[in-house]
């Protein structure tokens, strides 16, 4: 039946030769889970499991690049024992896989707005109050459920559109054109874009602005058999970012220390 | 690992909104490009001038190109384009007409090449006789020619449907709700992907069985003058159906 | 002028993955074509199994998603090895999965145009060669298939087409084709350039499907004295 | 009623009709002879529009052109008021013997269905199939196939009818009653060109016979000039070949 | 060499044949006629294994055994053993004329290449065809078309030929030296059974000739008693209508 091939994914490590752990990222999220020019895993998502790898010699991490889609599939199915790919915390996730304890990063989420609409849509509340259009969001994607757990607990509640996938500098130019008044992004999609000086829609600097709505806490995701090796984790975590070696991390892949952010609201 | 039943029939009860929006894009496509896709084929057989060769163009550039590709230009540069003309009103259309159009594009592409084969599978001699008895060569073929040529266009042209409702799901790009859609949104709050996708297996296979069995029964019916004359046992359901009738082919 | 250049900076990103797009693709239209023959000589058979069995797997098949169907064979099959045959399969390259769920979803396509083209060959041509001696197989093989070809043909083009398109369902499970390629070059500049990327691979697909569509006129040409069509 | 003056057809650079010309009158019932691959097939179709012909000039049913000059309405004119009877049937496939005869009736010539079923059961009755009425073709023998296409043809009632060797699939014994029907054509004044290797008929029915070899006419007139005193070796020849086997 | 034994087949509840009992002995020729859908098609049909008896005992070439039971590999022995020339051609579209006859030799009889060419011209020539043996079935006439099929069941030499009408789509001209070509078979002593129309051919060639109405054999006998006292009505009618239209 399922999850019986016991003999790779079994629970307890062996302490003489080191237990092999699957990490599967996905290779579509620049820059916190991507594939580098070398063909290897790269982003801040890895590049954090790689410390854990670090600290536990008792384990052996193996890196597999793939979709969103097998990322969730291959943990569920115990394929894979480890998830990475800017996982957010929902209570419903929880019941379906094994979150840990602590978290290991923190994105920086927010709208990006048409700088003269800035104070029309700049926010959550600013933008239910003032009626405006988001650009659709992917459903796997965690800021779709960022938005909808904002619906549950406010009112007015944003209008929360779903589409697949789709390709961010045609949202850039839909908000810049009036199409829709908010685009739910991260800041380096943003910098990479608009703000550096031959980003892909560097044309638009100045008339887009990005706002930060706030820190969002990420996780890597279990596989639920996996509660052993989560505790290994939520151990060594704890020491990785108190070290201040995941903030040096998120300078390196974001620009910025995102743990502040935590210190700030979510509006 | 065990499967969330409770969470599947769930899903089952809200993809099955998605049931209409994938039948009307499929139907749309195929309604619009059956006779599009005749037309094609014939510039195509007879070589028609300067035709020709825009057809033959045609084809290969929407066939030849990835779906996504079209997509972005369809759904992305186009309503921008618009935007220009007719101002704002171009992002209020429904996003379900932009998959019209792709699809319908991609389909006639599609049986361009189905009908081109079918139609040669039809001798010289039958278009000669209707000519000979008077009748017009337009009138001839929609009464001889294309009903000889859809036996053999059919099976074809219900490979072309199956695909078609398998790919409409690529419409969730442009925001259009079909079953994938509404399944993969459901699963996004807990995860359950597998479910979902289990789930929206499920409701293709009923969709793609009904349109097999609508295909099979027109080619029974197309195909009835090669049969030997035979009482016939009923209703024949393919592929269940246990005794196939044993086709007599044309003479020639 | 920019765009140009950006679009052949980003052809000479993506060729280099052409390499797993043709070998996938070639090994499952080769592959998905054996068995699509087979089912379709089953279909046609005498046998109420066989023809049973293929039309239920025929049906299956064509209604299953292509993501679908990768998942099953990417977790289906090492389920199956271990539990049957007690043999570990996980560890296969994963280029070996997407091939099998290609052929497996090319064969149900395939063995009906090979059915429909089969049946729009005259049986008196079989009756001739089994009157000069000649066993059943030798006559398809040499009589009947070579007629059908050309019938089959714009239709095998369209179903080939489509499978050099799958490159989402590779992808799926981390093969890296060319279409998987262009969403990592999208991705990795964080979703610029995207219609250049995406103009350079419909490029590279659009002179691939010139190139099958030429090759089919030629064979058709070439057959064209052999048969009184419609054509003129 | 219809002539045809030079009439030229050459298929890849082999010239098959090497300027052929006919007088056919009104009640005229022709014969044409002639060799294997002498271009009878091919006359035939060449004047029915069925096949372009490559030089020649055409006078019939109101039209008055070069063969090359003919424009599509003149050319449905033209097969409008022709019938033709194939050497190989081409009946259509997908309609029964029935609707093969008032396909043509209800599409071209715009009779009601129900008057089209009357002609229709009167033309197989005349070929002997009013029992076969609802067969496909591949559901009759060769000989019955062909006695559809003669029924097609007559059922419409045209001003000439083209026969390509309406008889040569028939058993004898039927070769008898459709003989008989196409004397009955001719007796009630229908204009008849029968491509034919019926000696019989030829010299009892026709009022003409032309003789074709190697693309050209050899030598034309009436069947008793024709059979009995052939001014030409090669139909001399022919003749005795032909009445050596019966 | 070959025997039939209470042959019998019937189509959707429709009895065709009714229990034909046939003997061919070595050197036979053999004419089979009778009228139109009497079965005489369907009589070579089931007797070359083409159409699946429905009854009836066979001996030939080894094999002796019910119909029913025939084995895949008697099947193939028989077919191996007979040649077939079918009423409506049913050349190979895809093989030139050469190929048509050269494709047997080579596959079935496994003869070598340049010597099944060497055959196959003999073949063609017999049959007045060499110029066209690079053709394509569609770029033939129907006489041509016929004649290819009968010097591709020759070039094969076999023990028992069958022959579905073989004139009945040639020329006049050309029956005879066709006939001629039967003829020297004949005399070198291969088997043949034959249905035909054509009454010189059953007359002065064949050794026997069977008479066929309604799915039995009404008469069979040397032709000369045939022809000139047939013993019943059926056939006496049946001549008499056949001698009036020839
Ligand atoms: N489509 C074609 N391409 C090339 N040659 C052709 C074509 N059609 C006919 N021919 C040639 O033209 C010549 C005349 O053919 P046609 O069919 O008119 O002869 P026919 O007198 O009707 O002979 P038959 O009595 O055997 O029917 C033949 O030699 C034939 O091979
Ligand atoms: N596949 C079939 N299905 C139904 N009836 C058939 C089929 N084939 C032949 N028949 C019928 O069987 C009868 C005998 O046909 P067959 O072809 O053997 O006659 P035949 O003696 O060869 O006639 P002909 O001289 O016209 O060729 C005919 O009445 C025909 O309609
Ligand atoms: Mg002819
Ligand atoms: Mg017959």
């Amino acid at each position: 039946g399922l999850g019986s091939n016991k003999s790779a994914t079994s629970d307890k490590a062996s302490s003489d030769k080191p237990k092999v752990i699957k990490v599967a990222y996905a290779t579509t999220n620049f820059p916190i889970t991507y594939q580098n020019s070398k063909k290897q895993g790269d982003g801040y998502d890895v590049a954090i499991m790689r410390e854990i790898d670090k600290q536990l010699p008792q384990y052996k991490f193996d890196y597999v690049g793939t979709s969103d889609d097998d990322v969730l599939i291959g943990v569920k199915s115990g394929k894979y024992q480890v998830g990475v790919k800017n996982i957010f915390y929902t209570a419903d996730r929880a019941k379906t896989y094994l979150f840990p304890k602590n978290y290991f990063g923190v994105s920086d989420s927010g709208f990006v707005v048409r700088t003269k609409d800035k104070d029309k849509f700049g926010g959550l509340a600013k933008l239910a109050k003032n009626k405006g259009k988001l650009v659709p969001i992917a459903p796997q994607n965690g800021q779709y459920g960022v938005i909808a757990e904002y619906n549950k607990n406010n009112d007015p509640k944003i209008d929360l559109g779903s589409a697949d996938t789709f390709v961010v500098s045609d949202a850039l130019k839909w908000v810049n054109e009036g199409r829709y008044d908010a685009f739910f992004a991260i800041r380096p999609m943003f910098e990479a874009n608009v703000e550096k000086k031959n980003g892909a829609n560097a044309d638009l600097k100045g008339k887009l602005s990005y706002v930060t709505l706030g820190g969002i806490k990420t996780y890597p995701l279990f596989n639920k058999d996996q509660k052993e090796f989560a505790a290994a984790y939520d151990k060594v975590i704890k020491k990785i970012i108190d070290s201040g070696k995941a903030s040096e991390l998120s300078e390196k892949y974001f620009g910025q220390d995102n743990f502040k952010l935590l210190d700030q609201p979510f509006k | 690992m065990s499967l969330n039943t409770d969470f599947m029939v769930k899903v089952a009860q809200t993809a099955i909104q998605g049931v209409p929006v994938t039948l009307q894009i499929v139907l749309v496509a195929l309604v619009i490009a059956f006779p599009i896709g005749i037309l094609f084929a014939l510039i195509r057989i007879y070589r028609v001038k300067g035709l020709q060769r825009l057809v033959q163009f045609y084809v290969s550039l929407v066939r030849g190109t990835p779906i996504i590709a079209q997509i972005l230009i369809v759904y992305s540069a186009f309503p921008s384009l618009l935007n220009m003309i007719i101002g704002r009103a171009a992002f209020a259309i429904n996003p379900i007409y932009y998959a019209y159009i792709v699809f319908t594009l991609n389909a006639i592409a599609t049986l361009t090449e189905v009908f081109r084969s079918a139609l040669q599978t039809v001798d010289k001699g039958q278009m000669e006789a209707g000519l000979m008895v008077g009748m017009q060569p337009r009138q001839t073929f929609w009464r001889i020619i294309l009903p000889q040529a859809l036996i053999s266009a059919l099976p074809n042209i219900a490979n072309t449907t199956l695909y078609l409702i398998k790919n409409s799901s690529l419409a969730f790009i442009m925001s259009v709700k079909d079953i994938t859609a509404i399944a993969k949104t459901e699963a996004a709050f807990n995860y359950n992907f597998l479910e979902a996708y289990l789930v929206v297996w499920v409701y293709y296979l009923i969709i793609c069985y009904a349109a097999e069995v609508v295909f099979y029964l027109l080619e029974r019916y197309f195909s009835k003058y090669r049969r030997p004359i035979k009482k016939t046992s009923g209703f024949n359901w393919l592929p269940f159906g246990i005794k196939q009738p044993k086709l007599e082919r044309k003479q020639s | 002028m920019e765009n140009i250049k950006l679009i052949i900076n980003f052809l000479g990103q993506l060729l280099p993955a052409i390499n797993i797009t043709l070998i996938v693709s070639v090994s499952s239209i080769i592959l998905g074509s054996l068995l699509g023959l087979l089912l379709a000589a089953a279909r046609l058979s005498e046998s109420v199994v066989l023809r049973v069995l293929a039309s239920v797997y025929v049906s299956v098949v064509r209604a299953t998603p292509a993501i679908i169907m990768i998942f099953v064979v990417y977790y289906g099959m090492p389920m199956l090895f271990n539990d049957w045959f007690h043999t570990n399969i996980d560890g296969w390259n994963r280029m070996y999965f997407v091939i099998i769920a290609l052929t497996v979803l090319f064969s149900a396509p395939v063995s009906e145009i090979m059915r429909s083209a089969y049946e729009s060959i005259a049986k008196g041509q079989m009756e001739a060669g089994l009157m000069v001696g000649m066993t059943p197989f030798q006559t398809l093989y040499r009589i009947i298939l070579p007629q059908a070809f050309v019938v089959a043909l714009p239709n095998f083009a369209n179903s080939v087409i489509n499978l050099l398109k799958e490159g989402a369902l590779t992808f799926t499970i981390g093969v890296v084709d060319m279409v998987a390629k262009a969403q990592m070059i999208v991705a990795n500049n964080s979703g610029g350039y995207a219609w250049q990327t995406y103009c350079a691979l419909a490029l590279i697909y659009w002179v691939i499907s010139l190139a099958i569509d030429k090759g089919v006129s030629q064979v058709e040409k070439s057959y064209q004295a052999k048969r009184k069509t419609i054509a003129v | 009623m219809l002539t045809i003056e030079g009439l030229k057809k050459s298929y890849a650079g082999n010239d098959i009709l090497k300027g052929i010309s006919i007088d056919v009158n009104k009640g005229d019932v022709i014969s044409i002879i002639g060799p294997s691959g002498s271009g009878k097939t091919t006359l035939l179709r060449t004047m029915t529009t069925l096949e372009e012909a490559d030089g020649g000039h055409l006078t019939f049913a109101g039209v008055d052109k070069d063969f090359e000059k003919l424009t599509g309405k003149e050319v449905n004119t033209i097969r409008r008021n022709v019938g033709f009877v194939f050497q190989n049937y081409n009946l259509f496939n997908n309609k029964t013997a029935l609707q093969n005869i008032t396909e043509g009736l209800i599409v071209a010539r715009k009779v009601k269905k129900s008057e089209a079923e009357k002609i229709a059961l009167k033309a197989l009755e005349r070929v002997g199939l009013t029992d076969r009425k609802n067969h496909y073709p591949s559901q009759l023998s060769g000989g019955q196939q062909q006695r559809v296409g003669i029924a097609r043809a007559i059922a419409l009632n045209p001003e000439v009818i083209f026969f390509d060797e309406p008889t040569s699939a028939l058993d004898p014994e039927l070769v008898g009653e459709v003989l008989k029907v196409m004397q009955d054509l001719a007796s009630s004044g229908t204009t008849m060109v029968v491509v034919t290797h019926q000696m019989s008929f030829a010299r009892d029915v026709s009022n003409r016979v032309i003789f074709m070899a190697d693309g050209h006419i050899v030598e034309q007139g009436a069947p008793k000039a024709i059979f009995e005193k052939p001014s030409e070796q090669r139909t001399k020849k022919f003749l005795t070949d032909i009445l050596a086997n019966v």
